[in-house]
C-alpha cells in the first residue's frame, strides 16, 4: 500500500473515532443524559428545546444503542448536527457563521507562523555560533507563554494603552458584513493583532525545530558535496534546507492540531466571532449539542489540514513515491 | 566422500533454504515476489575445522549464518547437531544457543553502549546457569582466551572506550563464554582496521586448533578464506556455486562465478585493465530460470538460461554448480546428495 | 614515478615551513605542493593534532595513493587542504599551493594558496580544478535532487554559458563516461545500486574536466567485483582525460595497481613515501611491512601472518617518540624519545620516517625492510 | 549502568534551575503565602505594594497568596498526567516497536488517531460531560489530561524502539539465549532514556498549557486554586481592559517560567540525542582569544597560525623534535 493510502486510512478512522466519540461521550454518563442536560440549564425548558436535545442524541433513547448509532449517522451525513439549545438554532447555521472566521484568522497565522518560523530557523541553524543565537531564549520563552496569555497581554498593551489596534471583535460595528472594501479592510486591521499574537507563540515551535534539523544537515555529506561542487552560498544554504524542511512537514500533522487548540483560545480574549469562541460560549451554557458539532467540525478541519501537509510531503520526498519498502 | 576427514561433524545442514517475500518497487498493491535467500545450502561443520562461505552482498551468507544460529527459521531443510536432527520450527532451546554460537560483523554495533564489557560476558554465562559468584572469574578467563590481558583493564570499561579489534576480541570472548561447539562468525573482520584483522584471523585459526570449535568463517574477503580455511564454499544469489576442500577452489577455480570473483581481488600482479564488465549483482540480476548467474556470465550457453544446473564433481572434493562440467559426475557427495526438494521439511515434525 | 621537477624539489620538500609557491621553469608540470601541513581538532587542552607536519606534492596525471587506518589523518589531510573540513577542525599550519594554470597566455602558471584562500577563490577552484568524490555516494547525493539536477547544478554555478540543451547533452556524455544509461538522469539517488551512485559521483566529478579528483575511499562500501569494475574504468578515464588523482584508501594492495606514487599515513604523519611498485617491492618503515604482510595473499604455500600487534594509536594520547613504536618490532631505545623526520634516502624518490634508515647505516635496517619482499619467500611461520 | 550525563550548558543549568525553584514552590508554596487565597478582606484593586507584593484583586484577594497557592495544584496535576501520559506512551510505544506485525499495526493506528485529533477541543468535551464535583479532583483532571497527551511520546519512543530492535547489540543478546522481556527491559529500556525523559518533559509543559486553559476557560472548579482559576477570574472581571496587569502577569508569567525550565532541559536532552547539535568544541572563550571567527563558514576551515610561526623561520614550526 503506498503511503498516501495508509495516511488517508488513517484520516478516515480518526474521523469515524470522532465522531463515534461524539456519540458515546453523553450515553457514557451515569442516569439519563437528556434529563441530566435539562436539569444542567437553568431557565424552562421548552418542548421544542427538549425535542433538540433528544434529536442531538440520535432520536429516543429508547431505541437500541446501535438504532440511536446509525440514526445519529445519517442525520450528521445530511449536515444535520442538531439544534443549538441555547440559540435554538440548527448547529449547522451557526457554525456557518463562524467558521469562515476562524479558517481565516488560524489559516492565515498558522501559515505565516510556519513560513516565518521555518525561514528564521533555517537562518539560525546555518549561521549556528553567530548573534542571532540570543534569539533562541526568547523564542523559547514565547513558546511557553499560554497563547491566551500572550494574546491578553498584547491586548492590554497594543489595544488599551497604546491604541495601536482596535480591541474587541472582528470588525468595526460601524460596518456591515459584504463584500465591500470598507468591511474588508476593517476585518484586517481588527484581525491583525490576533493575529500577530498567534504568530508569536507559535513560531517559536516551528523555528526551534527547523533550526535543528538544518544543523543536522549542515553535518550531512550531501551539503559538504556542493560545498566542494563550488556552488554559491545561496544554493548550498537552499540544499540544507530544502532537506531540513521535510521532517518539519512530516511533523505538522503533530503541530496544526497544537497550534489550532491554543489559537482557538485567542479567539476568547479578543471576542472573534469564530468557532473558538463560540465552543467557549456553549461550554459556558452547557449547550452539548453545539459543542459536539464545533468539536467535529474543528476535527474534520484539522484532518483536511493535516491531509494537505502529507501531501505536501509526499511531494516533496521523493524517497516516499516508490512504495518500496525492502 | 572419501576426504570427509576424521573430524566428527557438530553441526549439519541439509537443504537449508529461506524466502522472504518482498514487495516489489512500483507496484502499489502488493505484488509480492518471493526471494530465494538462502536455497537449497547443504554443509557440514566439524571440529577443529574452518569452513569458509565465500560471497559478495546479497549472495544470501549472511541468512545462512543466523539460520544455522537458529535465530531466523527456515522455510525448508534440516538441521542436525553432532547426529541430532533439529525440528525446524521448534524454538530454539538454550541447549542450541550454548552450543551454536554467533559473532556479528560490527563490533561497535554488537555491544550495548549502556552497558560496560563485564554484563556483556556475564549476561551468558547467568543465562546459561553460571553463579553470579563464579562468573566473573568465567569472564575473565574467557577475556584470556582472546589475548585481553590482563582482564580486569577491559571488564570494567564501556565499548566506546575500546577499539575496533578490541571490541571485536570481545564479541568472541563473550560467543566463547557459553563453551560453544560451533563457532559462526559473520564477517568477523570486514569492519576492523587493516592492521588488527590478522590479530583476529589468527585468534580463530588458534581457537579451531586448540580447543576443536567448528567455525563457520562468512567472508566476502576469498583471500581471507584461502589464508584460514579447510573448506571454501562460494555462495551466489543464495546458493553454493562451488565448493572445495583446501584451497583448489582459489587456485583453480572452476566456476565462472568464482573465477570473476578471484580476478576482481586486487592484486599488484593483476593489472587493472583487465578488469571484467558483467554488471552488478543484484536482485534484478538474479536469473528467475536456469542458472542464477547467467545474465553475467561471460560462458553462458542455452542450457542455463533453461535449466538450473545441479552440483558437478570437478576434483576430488571439488564441486561446481556450472554447465560447463556436465560431462563429469553429478556430485553425490556431502554438498550435493540427490535432491529432495519438498520433502525437507519430513523431519520436522 | 619521480619526474625531475621533483628531484629538483626534494631539498625544499624536507625543510619545513616552506612558504613560497614553487617555482622554476619545470614547474608547470607540478599542480599541487604542500608542506608543513597541521590540522588540529579543537584548540588549547582539549586539541588533538589530526595531520602533522605533512609535505606532498603532486605532478600533472599523476596518481598519488594515500593509505592509512582510520585515525591516521588520510582523509582530514585533504578536506584540510581543500578547506572543506567543518568545526573543531581548524588548519594550524602549512601551505597548500595549488596550480591554477597562467595567468595569461603563455606566461608561467600562477599558484594559489588554499590554505589562505577566500571563499571567492576556493569557490573558482572548486570543481572547475578539484574535484572531490566523497566516501558514500548515498550520503553524498542529495537524496531529494535527481540526478540530472545535480549535473544542471554545476553546469549553472561554473558554466553560465551553457544552454539548456548543452547541459543535458553533456550530462548524457558524462553518464556514458562511466556506463550508465542516460535515463539514469532522471533518477533519484536511492533509485540506484550502490556501483551506479559512485558511478554517478565520478560522472559529476569529471564534469568540468578538472585537473586534480580527489577520491576518498571510493570503492570501500562496494563489492569486490564491482570495484575492480570501477577501478579498472577510473584508470582508463585517466589515461583519457589526464587528470591528476589523490586516492585514498585502507587497502594498500589497491593503491600498489593503481597509483604512481604512495604515501603511507600513520597517526596524522607521513612515515613512508615512494614510488607504488618500490613500495610494495622493498617497504622501508616497519609499519609498511606490517600492513602489506596483513593482506593474505592469493597466491602460494598458505603461511602464517602476522599482521601488527596492538591497536592504532589514541590520537589525543600518542605515544611518545615514534607514534608507531609500541607496535614496531624492530623499535630501538631512541623510537621511543625522538621523533624520525620523514628523511630522503638515498634511493630515487624515496622518504621513510624511521631511525633504521635516517643515518643510511644499512647494517642496522632488517633484512625484511631492505630487500624485495617475494610474495611467496618462505617465512618462518608453518603453513597452517 | 552509565547515568544521563547532561551536556552542561548555561541552558541546561538555567533549564533545571529554573525547574527546580518551581518543583520547591509545589512542595512549600501554601505554607508561604502570607495570607489565605480566599481571603477577600482586603482593599480591592491594590496596585503592588510591600503589604501585597502582587497587589489585590477585584473581590480583595491577595494575589501573591494565590500564585504561591496555586502552584501546587497546577504543577501536581501537570506531573500526574505527565507521568501518566509517558507511561501510556512507553507502554504502546515500545511495544509496537519492539513487537512489530499485527500488534504494531494497531497500536500505531491508535497512536496516529490521537495525534490527529485536536487534543484541546477533546479535552474541552470530555471534561465538559464530566460532573462537576470530578471537576476539582487534580486526578481525574490529570488523567483526562493524560489520555489526549500520550500519543506523540508513543510516536517517538515506538520509532526509538524500531531502531534499536535491528541493533546488533540486540541481536546478540538474542544469540545468547537472553528472555525477551529481559531484553527489553535491560538492553532497550536503558538506550530510550533519554526519549523518555525528552517526551515526560513534553508532556509535562502539554499538561501545565491544558490544565491551565481548562481552568481559564472555566472547566475546572473555580474553588480550586491554581494559576489557570486566576487568570479565569481576572478575565471575568475583566482585568485586561481595565489595566489591572498585575492580576493576570503574574500567573502568566509563572507558567511562562516553568514551560521555559523544562524546554531548556529538553535542549539538553536534545543534544544528548542528537550530538550534532552540541557546540562544536570551540567555547566562545576559546574562539575570541585565539581570535578565530565567532562562526566556522562550512568549506572554509578556519587558520590558526601558531603564535611565534612566523617570525623564527622553518625550525619553529611544529616539526619533529630531532
Amino acid at each position: 500500500m503506498l503511503p498516501i493510502a495508509r495516511r488517508l486510512g488513517v484520516y478516515v478512522v480518526t474521523a469515524w473515532v470522532a465522531v463515534t466519540a461524539n456519540f458515546l461521550l453523553p450515553r457514557m454518563m451515569p442516569g439519563n443524559p437528556i434529563q441530566t442536560l435539562i436539569g444542567k440549564l437553568q431557565y424552562n425548558v421548552t418542548p421544542a428545546e427538549v425535542n433538540a436535545i433528544r434529536l442531538s442524541f440520535g432520536g429516543s433513547l429508547h431505541n437500541s444503542l446501535v438504532h440511536q448509532y446509525f440514526t445519529y449517522l445519517d442525520q450528521m451525513f445530511h449536515g444535520n448536527l442538531g439544534v443549538s439549545i441555547t440559540l435554538s438554532t440548527p448547529v449547522t447555521t451557526i457554525l456557518k457563521g463562524a467558521v469562515p472566521w476562524t479558517v481565516g484568522l488560524i489559516g492565515i497565522s498558522t501559515v505565516l507562523s510556519f513560513f516565518i518560523g521555518t525561514f528564521t530557523g533555517a537562518l539560525l541553524g546555518w549561521t549556528r555560533g553567530s548573534r542571532m543565537d540570543s534569539l533562541i531564549p526568547t523564542a523559547t520563552f514565547f513558546q511557553a507563554v499560554p497563547y491566551f496569555f500572550l494574546g491578553t497581554v498584547m491586548l492590554l498593551v497594543f489595544g488599551s494603552d497604546l491604541h495601536w489596534f482596535p480591541e474587541l471583535g472582528a470588525y468595526s460595528l460601524n460596518v456591515t458584513p459584504s463584500w465591500t472594501w470598507a468591511f474588508v479592510s476593517s476585518a484586517i486591521r481588527y484581525g491583525e493583532l490576533p493575529m500577530i499574537s498567534i504568530v508569536l507563540s507559535s513560531i517559536a515551535g516551528w523555528m526551534l525545530g527547523m533550526r535543528n534539523m538544518m544543523i543536522t544537515m549542515v553535518a550531512e555529506d550531501f551539503v559538504l558535496m556542493s560545498v566542494a561542487m563550488g556552488l554559491p552560498r545561496r544554493k548550498v544554504i537552499m540544499t540544507a534546507a530544502r532537506n531540513a524542511i521535510l521532517p518539519s512537514i512530516a511533523n505538522l500533522s503533530l503541530a496544526i492540531g497544537l497550534v489550532v487548540s491554543g489559537a482557538l483560545l485567542v479567539e476568547l480574549v479578543f471576542n472573534y466571532p469564530g468557532v473558538g469562541n463560540l465552543l467557549l460560549n456553549a461550554v459556558e451554557n452547557e449547550d452539548y449539542p453545539l459543542i459536539q458539532g464545533i468539536f467535529l467540525i474543528i476535527t474534520l478541519a484539522v484532518l483536511a489540514a493535516n491531509l494537505i501537509a502529507d501531501l505536501v510531503y509526499f511531494a516533496l520526498d521523493p524517497r516516499t513515491r516508490t512504495g518500496a519498502t525492502a | 566422500m572419501s576426504d570427509t576427514g576424521s573430524a566428527m561433524s557438530e553441526l549439519q545442514a541439509r537443504h537449508l533454504t529461506r524466502h522472504f517475500k518482498i514487495r516489489v518497487p512500483g507496484h502499489v498493491l502488493s505484488a509480492k515476489r518471493i526471494v530465494r535467500a538462502v536455497d537449497d545450502v547443504s554443509l557440514d561443520l566439524r571440529a577443529g575445522q574452518v569452513t569458509a562461505v565465500v560471497g559478495e552482498s546479497g549472495s544470501g551468507k549472511s541468512v545462512l549464518a543466523r539460520l544455522l544460529a537458529r535465530i531466523l527459521t527456515p522455510t525448508a531443510g534440516e538441521l542436525i547437531l553432532r547426529g541430532t536432527p533439529i525440528a525446524a520450527k521448534a524454538r530454539r532451546s538454550l541447549a542450541y544457543a550454548s552450543d551454536v554460537q554467533l559473532v556479528l560483523q560490527d563490533p561497535f554495533g554488537s555491544m550495548n553502549p549502556v552497558h560496560q564489557i563485564h554484563h556483556n560476558l556475564i549476561r551468558p554465562l547467568r543465562i546459561h546457569g553460571a553463579s553470579k559468584d563464579e562468573s566473573r572469574a568465567l569472564a575473565e578467563t574467557a577475556l584470556r582466551r582472546v589475548s585481553l590481558e590482563p582482564p580486569e583493564r577491559f571488564l570494567d570499561r564501556f565499548p566506546h572506550e575500546l577499539s575496533g579489534g578490541q571490541l571485536q576480541r570481545i564479541s568472541i570472548a563473550r560467543a566463547l563464554c557459553v563453551q560453544p561447539k560451533v563457532l559462526l562468525a559473520d564477517e568477523p573482520i570486514s569492519m576492523l582496521d587493516v592492521s588488527v584483522r590478522l590479530g583476529v584471523l589468527n585468534l580463530l585459526r588458534g581457537l579451531c586448533d586448540d580447543e576443536q570449535l567448528a567455525i563457520l568463517y562468512i567472508t566476502h574477503d576469498i583471500a581471507s578464506a584461502r589464508y584460514l580455511a579447510e573448506e571454501i564454499i562460494v555462495m551466489y544469489a543464495g546458493q553454493v556455486v562451488e565448493y572445495s576442500r583446501g584451497t583448489t577452489l582459489v587456485d583453480a577455480p572452476t566456476h565462472p562465478y568464482t573465477q570473476l570473483l578471484i580476478a576482481s581481488v586486487p592484486d599488484p600482479s593483476n593489472p587493472l585493465s583487465m578488469a571484467p564488465h558483467v554488471g552488478e549483482q543484484n536482485l534484478t540480476t538474479f536469473a528467475e530460470q536456469g542458472c542464477r548467474f547467467s545474465p553475467r556470465c561471460a560462458q553462458v550457453m542455452d542450457i542455463c538460461r533453461t535449466e538450473e544446473p545441479p552440483a558437478f564433481l570437478v576434483g576430488e572434493s571439488h564441486t561446481s554448480k556450472c554447465w560447463l562440467y556436465r560431462d563429469r559426475p553429478e556430485a553425490s557427495v556431502e554438498l550435493a546428495i540427490p535432491k529432495r526438494r519438498g520433502e525437507g521439511a519430513t523431519t520436522t515434525k | 614515478m619521480s619526474t625531475d621537477a621533483l628531484e629538483r624539489r626534494a631539498a625544499a620538500d624536507v625543510v619545513a615551513g616552506a612558504a613560497s609557491p614553487p617555482s622554476g621553469s619545470g614547474m608547470n608540470e607540478r599542480i599541487l605542493q604542500i608542506n608543513d601541513f597541521c590540522v588540529d581538532y579543537g584548540v588549547d587542552e582539549g586539541a588533538v593534532r589530526a595531520v602533522d607536519g605533512v609535505d606532498l606534492h603532486l605532478d600533472r596525471s599523476k596518481v598519488l595513493g594515500v593509505a592509512g587506518e582510520s585515525g591516521s589523518g588520510k582523509s582530514t589531510l585533504v578536506y584540510g587542504f581543500t578547506r572543506l573540513l567543518r568545526a573543531p577542525a581548524l588548519i594550524t599550519g602549512g601551505t597548500a599551493f595549488f596550480n591554477v594554470g597562467p595567468a595569461s597566455e603563455g606566461g608561467p602558471d600562477e599558484f594559489i594558496d588554499l590554505v589562505t584562500a577566500n571563499e571567492a577563490t576556493l569557490r573558482r577552484v572548486r570543481w572547475t580544478q578539484i574535484s572531490v568524490v566523497i566516501q558514500s555516494a548515498l550520503n553524498a547525493l542529495n537524496p531529494v535532487v535527481r540526478v540530472g539536477s545535480l549535473f544542471n547544478q554545476v553546469f549553472k554555478a561554473h558554466r553560465r554559458e551553457m544552454s539548456r540543451a548543452d547541459r543535458r547533452t553533456r550530462a548524457i556524455e558524462l553518464l556514458e563516461l562511466v556506463g550508465l544509461n542516460p535515463d539514469r538522469l532522471q533518477r533519484f539517488p536511492h533509485e540506484l545500486s550502490g556501483g551506479q551512485r559512485q558511478r554517478v559521483m565520478i560522472a559529476l566529478a569529471l564534469a568540468l574536466d578538472p585537473q586534480l579528483v580527489i577520491m576518498d575511499e571510493p570503492t570501500t562500501a562496494l563489492d569486490v567485483v564491482t570495484q575492480r569494475e570501477i577501478l579498472g574504468e577510473l584508470a582508463e578515464l585517466r589515461a583519457r582525460f589526464g587528470f591528476a588523482m589523490i586516492f585514498i584508501t585502507h587497502d594498500l594492495s589497491l593503491l600498489v595497481e593503481l597509483a604512481d606514487e604512495i604515501v603511507v599515513m600513520y597517526a596524522g604523519r607521513l612515515v613512508e613515501r615512494a614510488g607504488a611498485r618500490a613500495l610494495y617491492d622493498a617497504p622501508r618503515h616497519p609499519y609498511t611491512l606490517g600492513l602489506l604482510n596483513s593482506f593474505p595473499p592469493m597466491h602460494g604455500e598458505r603461511q602464517e601472518l602476522t599482521g601488527i600487534p596492538g591497536a592504532p594509536p589514541d590520537l589525543s594520547d600518542l605515544p611518545s617518540g615514534c607514534a608507531f613504536h609500541p607496535r614496531c618490532p624492530y623499535a630501538m631505545e631512541r623510537c621511543a624519545a625522538e621523533r624520525p623526520p620523514l628523511a630522503k634516502l638515498s634511493e630515487e624518490g624515496r622518504y621513510v620516517a624511521c631511525w633504521l634508515h635516517v643515518d643510511e647505516v644499512h647494517a642496522t635496517v632488517p633484512v625484511e625492510l631492505r630487500r624485495a619482499v617475494p610474495t611467496t619467500s618462505a617465512g618462518e611461520g608453518g603453513a597452517t | 549502568m552509565k547515568t544521563l550525563n547532561l551536556p552542561r550548558s548555561p541552558k541546561v543549568v538555567l533549564g533545571l534551575g529554573i525547574t527546580a525553584f518551581f518543583l520547591l514552590l509545589t512542595i512549600i508554596g501554601p505554607y508561604l503565602a502570607p495570607f489565605s487565597p480566599d481571603d477577600t478582606s482586603f482593599a480591592p484593586n491594590l496596585t503592588p505594594s510591600w503589604h501585597h507584593w502582587f497587589g489585590t484583586t477585584s473581590l480583595g484577594q491577595d494575589i501573591f497568596s494565590q500564585t504561591l497557592v496555586g502552584a501546587r495544584a497546577t504543577i501536581v496535576v501537570a506531573l500526574v498526567a505527565g507521568l501518566v501520559a509517558t507511561a501510556l506512551s512507553t507502554l504502546v510505544g515500545v511495544s509496537a516497536g519492539y513487537l512489530g506485525g499485527f500488534t504494531d499495526d494497531g497500536l500505531s493506528l491508535m497512536s496516529n488517531v490521537f495525534l490527529a485529533i485536536p487534543g484541546l477541543p477533546l479535552l474541552i468535551v470530555i471534561d465538559s460531560y464530566l460532573p462537576v464535583g470530578s471537576r476539582s479532583n487534580a486526578l481525574i483532571i490529570g488523567l483526562v489530561i493524560s489520555l489526549t497527551g500520550w500519543a506523540w511520546g508513543a510516536r517517538v519512543l515506538r520509532a526509538q524502539t524500531m531502531s534499536l530492535r535491528n541493533r546488533d547489540f540486540i541481536e546478540a543478546s538474542r544469540i545468547i539465549g537472553e528472555r525477551r522481556w529481559r531484553i527489553m527491559l535491560t538492553e532497550v529500556a536503558p538506550n530510550l532514556l533519554p526519549v523518555l525523559a525528552s517526551s515526560l518533559l513534553f508532556t509535562v509543559l502539554y499538561s501545565i498549557g491544558a490544565y491551565v486553559t481548562l481552568a481559564y476557560i472555566g472547566l475546572t472548579s473555580s474553588s480550586v486554586w491554581n494559576w489557570g482559576t486566576m487568570l479565569f477570574w481576572a478575565q471575568a472581571n475583566n482585568a485586561p481592559l481595565s489595566g489591572e496587569w498585575y492580576w493576570f502577569v503574574p500567573p502568566g508569567v509563572c507558567i511562562a517560567l516553568v514551560g521555559t525550565g523544562l524546554s531548556l532541559l529538553n535542549f539538553g536532552i536534545d543534544e544528548f540525542i542528537n550530538p550534532r547539535l552540541r557546540e562544536s568544541g570551540l567555547t566562545a572563550r576559546q574562539r575570541r582569544r585565539r581570535g578565530l571567527p565567532r562562526r566556522v563558514r562550512l568549506g572554509l576551515t578556519p587558520v590558526l597560525r601558531p603564535v611565534v610561526a612566523k617570525a623564527s623561520g622553518p625550525a619553529a614550526t611544529s616539526k619533529a623534535a630531532s
